[in-house]
């Protein structure tokens, strides 16, 4: 397995995070291939929800949109949108939310709106989507971001999720329902709230990374947990699942579309 | 009070006047791209833009100059990256400011559920340690009259038009969705005009029972419109050509590729029709 | 996490405790009788029973003496008249008194709503010259944060158990109805725990796409109960035995007439099965 | 015609007020067949809307309830209720709402809830239903119901739904989106609201029937118009589609159902 990447690497680690039969709100990207990974390996039971209302779906190749035709063919049900953040993600319903973003903070709060001011900004980025919500009520939530001290800051330009506030329960004191940021998977390994300070702190690395490497990638002064666990490599059945898998979605993504006239 | 059928160019000067609300809506799957052509043809000025996901036909009219406000939760290209004509308004002004009224797709959602029911406000819990309502004076606070909990409330969506993709319609103007809907039902209820470009008109849609249906006579107009979700997708026509999605992000990276590819393949056809033959020539 | 599949009697005894508050739903079509009658054999006491429209199963239950308190918005034998055991509790208290928590329908469907989504509440702009607020302190008044508007509000309803009736479930409990739903689902997805009993169970369910369908983890338990929603009815299996709600009026009208029927067929017969086969002999 | 009955002028009546393509909010009973007797008439393209989420149905026969099987066969598409209610009704989309009740008082307000005292009734009755927010919502209401003095009373026991309060404009002055009841088709003839006063009026009368019949009937001092109309005895065309569906519907409900062994 020795030509793994960092990214391969990143997606088994989350896929491994994810229970058999647990309920998953999946967002695009390196979540969705996580997500699909632990379906066609240890999880075969996992319920995947993608926010375009898709309950329950089986996608037989990654889609490139939250709402592609794909989604919708091998999925238990499809509802209306509203229905998806109402009924299922507000009503409690979903185990584990994923969420990406452009600066992630000490405290596991996220920013995908802008950088600069909100009102002059130097990059406006897309926005909260589905983020704020997913972020208060999942039970649990998985962030996956790599690593660099422009994206892991002091400080956020713009909070547009709350992971735990200023950490020390305030999140809690919100009343927020979910459990915030459980994990934090980046690109030399995870980060896992302090149980008090609620404070961001290395708890794994890969195989091949090290506190240093960790330390140089994130814009923070960044603690390190009493034990530091060791994130085996990628098996050769879930990189081999997971690149199939890839080939798949490139082959199909690929494929040249009729236009329609 | 049933819906008329109209062609696309008629709909749009009819129904979008310069200066009103427009939702374009569909998630990812319908969106009602020729409409959006359209849109730019008749060079409509002014317009407020409403759409959850503005992707790539958001990014179109607002590079072409149509729009002066935005509301919206989530504008990137899907799986792509950054609309760069939507971030060029945003970060400088061109080809005009934009106004952002910018909401998460929760509270979104509740603003069109509440539009479709003709309540004034929509209520989630929702938005709770987020800047947004720092920054939007609609995100705003209800209390429960029973527990005194607050919830985040947000105005009522009610566009003056609301614009679908479908696949079918009938005759008489019911209209038919299979499919991946977003929150396309409650724009489209929320509206005080419902235009539906759709694949094909037919004698009788087939049998709905619990699936979704717009009845005629909450259309406006119908308009026979084949490919017009294209590059979008009408699930049971057509798929998503992802492809188009990954050019886009080079074509619309700079003002100069993105302004002359518009004037060929928008400006420079008369219809979608001829946009799609345009396409079409060029891959062949 | 996914549902269990068990035997009717087996659930009532798992999910139905004395006290609880529970919701039989289903609009006229899909209601669950049979559910009902084995609450009514296993003799449980003080429930909260909820449902829009009470219908015959609940003048039953309530006849026998199995509730303390109903919510609902409208108690009537449809198109017969009026549900004579539900009368004669809360006009005379027999044989026990009644509590009411009375709603209208627009009222009840927007609690169940707010059930559903975790809301405290649910709103609607109703209830407007009416004296069910007088009489109801769960309907209160919510004011709009943009137009100061009063709307109407009501505290969520979220059941402790829902019961419902389906046409088929699989194996892993995936649930889907076809027909008339009314606010089956919402009550469905509001409840702390859902039992749902089923014509049949199947291998793999038809594919649904935009139809109704309750997703195995939030239903508690499945049921495979065949006629289970007689004397109501299952759209594409068995009709409304319209017959037998019009005889309803006369068996229930006297309280020993009730009873004598009650207990022959119901307390005297051992599950659906053989109450259907009680009623076929009778026919015969 | 000779033998037609009240139940079929009544009925005859209400169906004539419909015109075609109007939107409406259908309850069982008399309603029911008034409208549908309108859509095997004149009004061909009627809408028709049940409660229980029945959308543009067309029924071969009268149904028993509101929620039978042939309403969702003949529907241009079945909904949840709650969408009915929220996205129909109160959205301002029905042209036509029918109510009966048990008591109706001189401003068209019904009571369907109680006789006697709320927490001491002499009389329960089945309660409100859908009858508060049709009575709201809907552009025009029409009520039907055969007078007596103990229906057509000076002081409900309990007001269900609003018509028009105390008149005089109370009703809009409480923001009722809705026009009230428009007209109340009675057995005697038709009721209509004064312009100025909202009081319901004597304004037309069966053939056959009197002013003195109709203040026997009504336990108000009852008014009457300037002009009062005669309403024209059913047609042969009225009265056999009227007789053909009301037979069609006693063999529907007859016929013996399979108990599902």
């Amino acid at each position: 397995m020795s030509a793994c990447t960092r990214d391969e690497w990143m997606t088994v680690a989350a896929a491994r995070l994810l229970r058999d039969r647990s309920v998953c709100f999946v967002g695009i990207g390196l979540p969705s291939a996580a997500c699909n990974l632990a379906r066609l390996t240890h999880a075969p039971e996992i319920v995947l929800i993608y926010e375009s209302g898709t309950i329950g779906t089986r996608p037989q190749v990654l889609p490139l949109s939250i709402g592609d035709g794909e989604l919708a063919e091998t999925a238990a049900c499809v509802v209306p949108l509203p229905e998806v953040f109402s009924y299922y993600l507000q009503a409690g319903r979903i185990d584990v939310g994923f969420l990406g973003a452009a600066q992630i903070d000490r405290h596991g709060n996220l920013n995908s709106t802008v950088i600069g001011p909100y009102g002059a900004p130097k990059t406006r980025l897309p926005g909260a989507g589905g983020a704020p919500e997913i972020a208060l009520h999942a039970r649990q939530v998985f962030v996956m971001a790599r690593a660099t001290k422009r994206s892991f800051v002091e400080r956020l330009d713009f909070r547009t999720s709350a992971g735990y506030l200023d950490g020390h329960g305030a999140r809690a004191r919100l009343g927020a329902a979910g459990g915030g940021p459980r994990a934090v998977i980046t690109d030399f390994g995870m980060l896992a709230p302090h149980p008090q300070s609620e404070e961001l702190q290395l708890v794994a690395l890969f195989a091949d990374a090290s506190v240093e490497e960790a330390r140089a990638a994130v814009g923070w002064p960044l603690g390190v947990a009493d034990r530091i666990d060791t994130i085996a490599a990628p098996t050769a059945l879930e990189l081999d699942t997971l690149r199939a898998l890839n080939a798949r979605t490139r082959e199909a993504h690929a494929r040249p579309v009729r236009i329609p006239l | 009070m049933s819906a008329a059928i109209l062609s696309l160019a008629e709909a749009i000067e009819r129904y979008v006047a310069d200066g009103a609300s427009v939702a374009l809506e569909g998630f990812t799957h319908l969106i009602p791209f020729a409409a959006g052509h359209e849109i730019i043809r008749q060079r409509k000025r002014e317009l407020h833009l409403i759409r959850m996901t503005p992707d790539l036909v958001y990014d179109q009219m607002i590079g072409m100059g149509c729009a002066r406000k935005l509301t919206f939760s989530w504008g990137g290209n899907p799986g792509v990256g950054s609309l760069h004509r939507l971030r060029d308004a945003v970060e400088h002004g061109w080809p005009r400011p934009l106004e952002l009224d910018e909401h998460s797709h929760a509270g979104m959602a509740a603003a069109f559920c509440a539009g479709a029911a003709q309540l004034p406000f929509g209520m989630l819990r929702g938005y709770i340690g987020t800047d947004l309502p720092a920054h939007n004076p609609n995100i705003r606070r209800v209390e429960c009259p029973f527990t005194g909990e607050m919830l985040a409330a947000v105005p009522a969506i009610n566009p003056d038009v609301t614009i679908l993709h479908a696949q079918r319609a009938d005759r008489a103007g019911n209209v038919a969705i299979d499919g991946i809907v977003g929150a396309a039902r409650e724009a489209a209820l929320a509206a005080k005009t419902l235009v539906v470009t759709v694949e094909e008109l037919v004698d009788a849609l087939p049998p709905a029972m619990n699936g979704i249906v717009l009845p005629h006579w909450v259309v406006g107009a119908v308009v026979p419109c084949r490919g017009g979700a294209y590059p979008s997708y009408a699930h049971g026509h057509y798929a998503r050509d992802n492809a188009f999605y990954q050019r886009w992000d080079a074509i619309a990276r700079e003002r100069g590729s993105f302004l002359a590819w518009m004037e060929e393949h928008v400006l420079g056809t008369r219809d979608h029709h001829a946009f799609l033959a345009r396409l079409q020539q060029e891959a062949a």
